[in-house]
């Protein structure tokens, strides 16, 4: 069964391929239901790959499959292999199974849409892409997919191209992605220089045996974080995934929140060993950026207005939650936590997709309020994946969050302080989103001045098919927590199943302050939870307390205009530099010579004055400059 | 010297000079018909001097045949070389009045040159027979007299077109300077002589060869050597004694140019090469650091003159000036007599300025066409560039050929200009004067643009004129110089075989 | 009473020479040029016989001979090319005829 | 590459590849003139037959033999030396596939607007000339090819160019001839140096790189001036700046050939001629090339970054990838030379294909400047998908052709240029950045009412370009049978360079042991 | 008494030569041409060269001289020239400096050639051993007759350019010629 693993990507690339053809042809709705089918029947292929693996016994749970020798010249042999083991399975489950679902969901969303079928061809190209990432047996198969997943987020990003902004966003994602690609490829060809390979099991093992320089380690293992910052939108290079908002939202909801952006923590996963050999500064700047970009995100995320991009910050605090975990060698915790958090977060994106649809693409929050009564299931399901992101008990956030706090405790306290006012503030501005949304008074009549268009203007709950998939995101968002459960080592299903992967790096935490009393932990987790929405609710529903909303805040500190000016300033400065400097001075040089010959010419040519007397002066002295010569020599002879 | 022995008059042998006789012959039947007979038709004399030249011809290379397996000997008790090195020459000026006549008859009345008349044919031939002995030349005073017998004749007929008063001043000039010049190589065949006692090259050479028994007396000799590469460079024009060259290509009838670039060429540089060569190897290393710095400026003020000009006949003289640079590479290649390939320098030479005469033959016929058909139109500038706009519209196989020529000069490969560039470098490079080597090439590069302004203004700007009428004497004349450039350069072996041989001149 | 030696001949040829060359440099009227040429031309002569009793070798006396020559069809041929353009034109300066040039 | 290896057949293939355009051309004009209708139709069958025959050699070639392969040696210029030797080896053949599928396209693809008949027998002219360069195993042969190429060219440029045809067509021809003076001094002294040790002057190259000894100096002098005249028509950094020109006023197919194969005339010299006789100089000048290439990597891609004309954009962008090229030639490892010579393949391939799309948009819009274009996509969006995947291919998005070369050529320089390399990885970052900010301004956007009428791909042009795909595509995905073609003779060249200098390749995986 | 008229006869050349160059009117400069063809002839006498003078006077101050002043008649151009201004900048510096260089050049040269010269010649001239001057003509006639016929017959050669050349520049325009 395994050996099929490669139809696990393949099914939706001949998908995508089919649409590329054919899509306008075939036409919608048809085209949504194919590329659903293909991502699904993907899925279910995944799932019997899964439970094939978990019919082996732990240590045999890594299968290769290689499906042909793509890049061999000389010592460098490069396989187009696929790698099924409990981690890339886990990947390809839930990257299958929710992109199913967005797929499913599209269907409605998208409808109506003039590139309806093109939408869908993205959309399986990217599960694709996205497949051969997480299954990709070495870095360059990864890589394929990691640059796939980045086009196809630019195709979909940038999908209503006719949107300045949208086409500008695009753009701005692929490059600032570019950047940390940049760091992937390095990091490859250092591998490649010190191991003599580029698969996962090569280079894990060279530095698990030490085979290897320290150094060349950390310079693999820094230069990958370089390549994960760039996917998973961490600081420096988090930027581009809020503007990413300008994409339909059920992509955002499957590659700025379920998928891609978790590809980064994916990659430091499966290099989890060559981390952990590293010197001892790169985990620790893996964890210090990452409770940086969550503190940080998560203080912008309080002051947005636009119910996307509250959401947007919101993912990148969480993957900062995730690196910081990485980063404190809870790699069990990291996936655990990518994992539900890709239930609850594409559940709110998709919620927050369906208000959007409903008040016929309004996303400014100040112009909603009460939906609740207009779209019962969208609100139910909406407040669902609220809890769970606030991190309130039982529901699937909390476990996650409160297992990474666990280890962040054990390895660093600073750490932990941090990771809890995020804490804090993810559930304060949760609940301040699903007041602002959801109760209140409706602000949105006041809005349907500016719908003209709409007539008679009424929010509208979602079609079923739209439905379908928040339910059962819902449903996972609940239960998700169910597959990690701290109370016993029974309970740690996720951790035995990814067992044969982490190991190695997998830092223990036994018999260490935090693990004793991992209880008091929990109830402090809780507390600061609670305390989080009680703030809020203060804030916005009971106005209790001020509506702390500071300008730099709601502009992301600044950092973006910042960026920009740079970008805008100095950097294209130089840019135009350069270029005059090509212009003025070498092609200049060039046409210069031409001139000096010319010139030159000009000036001689002055002396062929036409007077035959002159012309005699020219001859006599050219005699006497000869005889010159001559006579000196003769003279020395 | 005793004054009783009896004179012993210099045994002559008649078949070897035959094709001097047949030149100077052909010149005197046409003046004595001429003058007897009443006019004849219109390119009869031009057919008669081309048999002339022909038959001259013939014979050049009936005797150059059978010097393959014969030693070169000296003729006339050594004042005359009967070697292949000037046979060859002998032959390629003999195809130059042919070339030349062809022209001429073409360019009867239209040219304003009174080609109809006989005179300027006699002189033609004339000027070949100076020309042949220039090249065959082995004694300073015959050679002197070569030289004096061609230019006259060049003077006259450079002022030989009665309408335009540029063409008497063409003849003026180039008269008052030709005898300024001939009286410094005068004045050095004196200092010469006086040194060596000799005037026979041979002569010379053994004199200076042995430096036991006489003493050097290098200070009168080498200023005679001085003095005379400064009347050999101003026929050769090298710079700075160039100033003649373009205002007199200019203001000459053009076949007249063509013949000078050519012919004039071919007998200069030959003679020149003979006589350093022959008469002066003992003294190379003083000479050749001259002829290197003459190379350098002829190359360099040649080519950067030419991209400046407007008139396609000054263009034209300007780039046979930085020619004669390449020729003077290969000079000094020769100059080398230490090193085993100074000869390929000699024959290298040789070869360029043949090949170059072919190209100077068509290039200005081409020119002659075409300023025929302006100066229906106008008689002023018909030879400015503007006068070869559109012609490949109205005439590509002509505009076609004319390119060929231009991109030969150009050095672009499989034509022969590029064999006879690639024979210099390979010269120069093979004495290891890189620098001069590179030199010339780039200085090539800046003529290039000269040949490409042309070929712009053929091919690339509006068609500003009627169709050219075409005579075929015209086409004929295209078509052997564009023949002959394209197959010596797809096929250069048979030039290069004669080449090696080329170089075994008597001493 | 000092002989006069071949070196004061060939001095005062040179002399001769120069000045010869000087004119040709310096006069406009194309007749007194082609004289300069002409004193250039005895120069050598005078070099040529001056040598030619150095070395005690008549050959340079011939040459001499030749130079005449060749000096003579110089000047007529110079000489008719001052007739054939002076019939164009009433006067005539050397400075007159420089349209070629550049 | 070592001793030519003995298939030759009775038919001579290689004399062929040079011998039938040279004959389509004099048909074209000769006949041309009589039946204007078929110039078109004899010029696409002699470039079609062109080639079919290279096409042959590809399938017929061993790729087992790292030697050469259907030589054909016969006397020319025996005076000198010279013989008329023609060989394929891995690293030439698919230059020459390249040429031979090239130029039947363009006939086909792209038709003059004036003056058809000399256009297509220049074109057939420069196909032969081109064809000549990349088999010619005689220096003297080789040079006439690379210098014989100008002429057409020239006359492509300035006869079918732009308004700035004359200007950018002399400066081509001058520039590259500046370039071919130090290169036909630095062939001669090769030959004339060699002298003694290969025994008689001989330009022939295997000759001359087995058993010629120069010694240090000579070498170097020699390498220098070989690679001033590769370098101008590579073309790198400080002399570049003909191709921008060249290429804007080039006619779509003059751009076309020059990007896809003229510029390899450069990269391949460099390999073939540079490294192969002067292997002891090409180490010793290994840094100045590779700064040289990374300048060229970095600073072409800004220059297009700024660019507001789309064909110079293109044409800067070519500076940058072969930057690239010239980095990995001389890093002399087996996967950078392999990959420098696929992208040489990659490069003619994708560069080609986005001329042709410029190309069009110039018929339809009449102009090509960036600020004058908009929203493409929405008006011509199966264009817009052509122009979006030659462009991921020329960004090097992995799973198209442009990537497998890149990432060769950078993986394999490493070891020997690691800083180079990693400044040069930077350049993958502008690839991207300018080309998507091109797209964006030319395809995205609300289209306006100049660019409304844009018609979409026409059905020739559409089927030109799925060759172009169809190839970017497989060499993306399956590149072996191109790598274990190349592989075998750049093995031999870099052992080549191994025996006769100090310079070992690096070993990978050893380095942290 | 040797050289007085050395002196002599340098003093009428060079007289003459300075007088062709600086008369303004050229019926003077050619009259002051025959002064220093005089000048040489005697010159030739005192070399023992006496056929050559006596050509000299023959042919230069008889032919040459008379062709120009024929000429001058014939043409009128015997208008005086301005020799006070000179049109061309700096003509008459550089020719002046042209001149000084060839001057000082030529006689460095032939300075330090003579004395080598002296050293070369034995002892007295044969030539003047053999009495009467008609040695000379004998010896010369051989030399131009032996060695040097082809120059000789080429000298006739010259001699029919000219005249073609001449005929040909100077023949009246006929009528059909335009």
């Amino acid at each position: 069964m395994t050996d099929l693993v490669w139809l696990v990507p393949f099914l939706p690339l001949v998908g995508g391929l089919t649409l590329m053809v054919f899509g306008a042809r075939i036409g919608e709705p048809r085209t949504g239901w194919l590329a659903t089918l293909m991502s699904a029947s993907s899925f279910v292929l995944t799932v019997l790959v899964y439970f094939d693996l978990l019919g082996m016994p732990a240590e045999e749970r890594s299968h290769v499959v290689s499906l042909f020798s793509w890049i061999p010249v000389g010592s460098l042999q490069i396989d187009f292999a696929l790698l099924a083991d409990p981690l890339s399975i886990t990947m390809a489950l839930f990257v299958t199974g929710i992109g199913s679902l967005i797929h499913l969901y599209s269907i409605g969303y998208m409808h109506g849409d003039p590139k309806f079928s093109k939408f869908f061809l993205y959309l399986n190209l990217f599960v694709f892409s996205m497949l051969a990432l997480v299954l990709g047996e070495n870095l360059v198969v990864t890589f394929l997919g990691w640059e796939g997943v980045g086009a196809c987020s630019y195709f979909l990003i940038s999908f209503w191209h006719t949107r300045e902004s949208a086409a500008v966003a695009g753009k701005k994602a692929f490059v600032t992605n570019r950047i940390g690609d940049w760091g992937v490829m390095t990091a490859m060809f250092v591998a490649f220089s010190v191991v003599g390979s580029v698969s996962y099991k090569a280079i894990n093992e060279a530095a698990q045996e030490g085979t290897i320089s320290r150094s060349a380690v950390s310079a693999i293992a820094i230069l990958l974080f370089v390549g994960a910052c760039g996917k998973s939108a961490q600081l420096p290079l988090y930027f581009w995934l809020p503007d990413a908002m300008e994409g339909p939202t059920p992509v955002s909801a499957l590659i700025h929140a379920a998928t891609m952006v978790t590809a980064g923590v994916f990659l430091m996963t499966r290099v989890g060993p060559v981390l952990a050999e590293s010197y001892g500064w790169v985990p620790d700047t893996v964890a210090v950026v990452g409770a940086a970009t969550a503190l940080f995100a998560a203080t912008i995320a309080v002051a947005q207005h636009d119910i996307k991009r509250v959401l947007a910050y919101s993912t990148v605090s969480q993957l900062g939650f995730m690196f910081l975990a990485v980063g404190s060698g809870a790699y069990v915790a990291a996936m655990f936590h990518m994992v539900t958090h890709s239930f609850f977060k594409a559940l709110l994106f998709l919620g927050s997709g369906s208000v959007i649809h409903g008040l016929h693409h309004e996303q400014d929050m100040r112009k909603m309020g009460a939906l609740r009564a207009a779209m019962p299931v969208t609100a139910l399901t909406f407040i669902i994946g609220w809890l769970a992101i606030a991190g309130v008990p039982p529901f699937a956030g909390f476990w996650s969050k409160d297992e990474i706090l666990l280890y962040v405790y054990a390895d660093n306290r600073l750490l932990y302080a941090i990771g809890m006012v995020t804490a804090l503030l993810t559930a304060y501005y949760m609940t301040r989103q699903v007041i602002l949304v959801f109760f209140g008074e409706a602000r949105w009549h006041d809005a349907s001045g500016e719908h003209g268009a709409h007539g008679d203007f009424r929010p509208h709950e979602s079609p079923k098919v739209m439905l379908v998939p928040l339910v059962v995101l819902s449903v996972l968002s609940v239960v998700g927590g169910g597959m990690q459960l701290p109370f016993s080592k029974d309970l740690h299903f996720l951790g035995h199943w990814l067992e044969p992967v982490v190991e190695e790096a997998e830092r223990s935490i036994k018999g260490t302050w935090a693990d004793e009393n991992k209880y008091v932990l929990l109830g402090v987790a809780v507390v600061v939870a609670l305390a989080g929405i009680a703030l809020s609710v203060a804030a916005y529903a009971k106005r209790r307390l001020p509506a702390v909303e500071p300008t730099v805040l709601e502009n992301a500190w600044f950092y973006d205009a910042t960026v920009a000016r740079l970008v805008g300033g100095p950097g294209a400065a130089s840019f135009r530099g350069v270029t005059t400097f090509d212009a003025r001075v070498v092609d200049g040089a060039v046409n210069g010579a031409g001139a000096v010959a010319r010139g030159l010419g000009g000036v001689v040519r002055r002396s062929q004055t036409g007077f035959v007397r002159a012309y005699a002066v020219f001859i006599a002295l050219g005699a006497v400059v000869l005889l010159a010569w001559f006579v000196w020599r003769g003279w020395l002879a | 010297m005793d004054l009783t022995g009896d004179f012993i008059a210099p045994s002559t042998d008649w078949y070897a000079l035959a094709p001097y006789i047949v030149l100077l012959a052909g010149a005197l039947v046409l003046l004595l018909v001429g003058s007897l007979t009443p006019r004849w038709p219109r390119g009869w004399y031009a057919m008669l001097t081309a048999l002339t030249a022909g038959t001259a011809g013939v014979v050049a290379s009936l005797q150059f045949a059978a010097l393959a397996d014969e030693a070169p000997r000296s003729l006339m008790k050594g004042v005359l070389a009967h070697d292949r090195f000037g046979l060859l020459a002998v032959i390629a000026i003999c195809v130059a009045v042919i070339i030349t006549s062809m022209m001429a008859s073409d360019a009867a009345g239209l040219d304003g040159a009174q080609t109809d008349s006989l005179e300027p044919f006699s002189l033609l031939l004339v000027a070949a027979l100076g020309a042949a002995i220039m090249v065959t030349a082995h004694d300073l005073v015959v050679s002197f007299l070569g030289i004096e017998i061609l230019s006259i004749s060049l003077y006259v007929l450079a002022a030989s077109d009665r309408r335009r008063v540029a063409s008497h001043e063409a003849g003026l000039k180039y008269f008052v300077l030709g005898g300024f010049s001939s009286a410094f190589l005068l004045y050095g065949i004196a200092l010469v002589y006086g040194t060596t006692g000799q005037t026979n090259l041979g002569g010379i050479a053994v004199v200076l060869a042995d430096e036991v028994t006489l003493p050097r007396n290098d200070a009168m000799l080498l200023a005679g050597v001085a003095l005379l590469l400064v009347g050999f460079a101003f026929k050769v024009s090298l710079v700075p004694f160039h100033s003649w060259t373009p205002d007199v290509y200019h203001g000459a009838p053009t076949y007249v140019t063509g013949f000078m670039a050519s012919l004039g060429k071919v007998a200069a540089i030959v003679a020149l090469v003979r006589l350093f060569v022959i008469a002066f190897p003992a003294r190379a290393d003083d000479w050749r650091p001259a002829v290197f710095i003459l190379a350098v400026l002829t190359l360099v003020v040649g080519s950067v003159l030419a991209i400046v000009q407007t008139d396609v006949k000054r263009m034209l003289a300007y780039s046979s000036i930085s020619h004669a640079g390449f020729m003077l590479v290969g000079l000094e290649a020769a100059g080398h007599i230490g090193s085993s390939s100074a000869s390929s320098g000699t024959s290298s030479t040789l070869i360029y300025v043949v090949l170059y005469a072919v190209l100077a033959l068509g290039s200005f016929a081409a020119v002659s066409v075409v300023s025929q058909a302006a100066s229906v139109v106008g008689p002023t500038n018909a030879t400015s560039l503007d006068a070869f706009k559109g012609v490949a519209k109205t005439n590509p196989v002509f505009a076609l050929g004319f390119t060929v020529l231009l991109l030969a000069q150009a050095g672009v490969p499989l034509t022969s200009g590029f064999v006879a560039k690639f024979g210099v470098i390979r010269a120069a490079v093979s004495t290891e004067s890189y620098v001069l080597a590179v030199l010339a090439m780039v200085s090539a590069v800046i003529a290039a643009y000269l040949y490409l302004r042309i070929m712009v203004s053929m091919w690339l700007s509006e068609s500003s004129s009627a169709r050219i009428p075409l005579r075929p004497v015209a086409r004929l004349t295209m078509f052997v110089t564009v023949a002959i450039t394209l197959v010596l350069g797809v096929l250069p072996t048979f030039v290069l075989r004669l080449s090696d041989t080329l170089i075994f001149f008597i001493r | 009473m000092p002989e006069p030696t071949t070196l004061s001949y060939l001095v005062v040829a040179a002399l001769l020479f120069v000045v010869g060359a000087f004119g040709v440099m310096v006069r406009r009227n194309p007749l007194v040029m082609f004289m300069c040429i002409e004193l250039m031309l005895n120069a050598v002569n005078l070099s040529f016989v001056a040598l030619a009793g150095e070395l005690t070798d008549i050959d340079g006396q011939s040459l001499v001979f030749f130079v005449l020559v060749v000096a003579a069809a110089e000047v007529v041929v110079g000489l008719g090319l001052i007739v054939a353009i002076m019939r164009n034109r009433s006067s005539l300066t050397a400075d007159d005829l420089a349209e070629l040039k550049g | 590459m070592l001793a030519a290896s003995s298939s030759t057949i009775a038919f001579p293939v290689l004399t062929s590849l040079v011998a039938v355009p040279l004959v389509g051309a004099a048909l074209v004009i000769f006949f041309g003139r009589a039946r204007q209708e078929w110039t078109k139709l004899t010029a696409l069958l002699t470039s079609v037959t062109t080639g079919a025959i290279s096409l042959w050699v590809l399938q017929a070639f061993d790729s087992s033999d790292a030697g050469f392969q259907f030589v054909s040696q016969h006397e020319w210029i025996t005076a000198w030396g010279i013989s008329w030797h023609l060989g394929i080896d891995g690293i030439s053949l698919f230059l020459v596939v390249l040429t031979g599928v090239l130029f039947p396209l363009v006939i086909a693809g792209v038709d003059p607007h004036h003056d058809e008949r000399p256009y297509l027998a220049w074109l057939l002219v420069l196909e032969a000339g081109v064809m000549g360069s990349f088999i010619s195993l005689d220096l003297f042969l080789f040079f006439v090819f690379f210098e014989i190429v100008l002429v057409p060219m020239y006359f492509l440029i300035g006869g079918w160019g732009y308004d700035q045809r004359v200007y950018a067509a002399t400066k081509f021809f001058l520039f590259t001839m500046t370039g071919s003076a130090f290169l036909l001094v630095g062939i001669v002294a090769t030959a004339l140096l060699s002298r003694e040790s290969v025994g008689s002057v001989t330009f022939d190259v295997v000759a001359l790189a087995e058993n010629g000894a120069l010694n240090v100096t000579q070498g170097r002098w020699l390498f220098v001036a070989f690679a001033i005249a590769f370098a101008v028509k590579v073309p790198l950094f400080p002399v570049h700046t003909w191709l921008p020109d060249a290429h804007t006023q080039a006619p779509t197919a003059g751009s076309v050939i020059l990007a896809g194969v003229l510029l390899k005339m450069g990269t391949y010299g460099l390999l073939r001629f540079g490294v192969y006789l002067f292997p002891e100089a090409s180490v010793w000048a290994r840094p100045a090339l590779y700064t040289l290439a990374v300048i060229g990597i970095i600073y072409g891609a800004i220059a297009a970054t700024m660019q507001t004309d789309l064909k110079r954009l293109v044409a800067y962008s070519s500076v940058a990838h072969l930057g690239f090229i010239v980095l990995g030639t001389f890093a002399l490892t087996d996967q950078a030379v392999t990959g420098g010579v696929m992208q040489m393949v990659n490069h003619g391939v994708s560069t080609s294909a986005l001329f042709l799309l410029v190309g069009m948009i110039y018929e339809r819009r009449h102009t090509r400047q960036i600020a004058e274009l908009r929203g493409l996509q929405q008006v011509a969006p199966v264009f817009a998908g052509f122009f979006m995947i030659v462009m991921l291919s020329s960004i090097g998005l992995p799973g198209l052709n442009g990537f497998v070369g890149e990432f060769l050529i950078l993986i394999g320089s490493f070891d020997t240029a690691r800083w180079w390399v990693i400044v040069a990885t930077t350049g993958v970052i502008l690839a991207a950045l300018y080309l998507l900010w091109a797209y964006q301004r030319v395809f995205h956007g609300e289209v306006d009412d100049a660019n409304r009428g844009f018609a979409d791909l026409r059905l020739r042009e559409g089927a030109l370009l799925l060759v172009f795909v169809a190839v970017i595509g497989f060499t993306g995905v399956y590149p072996k049978p191109m790598l274990s073609r190349i592989e075998p003779s750049v093995n031999a060249l870099i052992e080549h360079v191994e025996s006769r200098t100090d310079y070992q390749q690096p070993a990978q995986g050893e380095a942290g042991k | 008494m040797q050289l007085a008229v050395f002196v002599i006869a340098s003093a009428m050349m060079l007289v003459g030569a300075v007088g062709v160059i600086i008369r303004r009117n050229p019926v003077h400069a050619a009259l002051s041409l025959v002064l220093t063809l005089f000048g040489v002839a005697v010159h030739f006498v005192a070399l023992e060269a006496y056929f050559l003078a006596a050509v000299q006077i023959i042919v230069y101050a008889g032919a040459i001289v008379v062709l120009f002043l024929f000429v001058i008649m014939l043409l009128g151009v015997d208008k005086a020239e301005d020799l006070k201004t000179e049109p061309l900048v700096a003509q008459r510096w550089l020719a002046g400096v042209a001149a000084l260089g060839l001057l000082g050049l030529l006689v460095v040269a032939v300075a330090r050639g003579a004395d080598i010269l002296a050293t070369r010649s034995e002892g007295l001239d044969t030539a003047a051993q053999n009495a009467g001057g008609d040695a000379n003509i004998q010896q010369l006639a051989r030399s131009v007759f032996g060695d040097y016929v082809v120059a000789f017959e080429l000298t006739s050669v010259l001699l029919v350019v000219a005249v073609v050349g001449t005929v040909m520049l100077t023949r009246k325009r006929a009528a059909g010629e335009a």
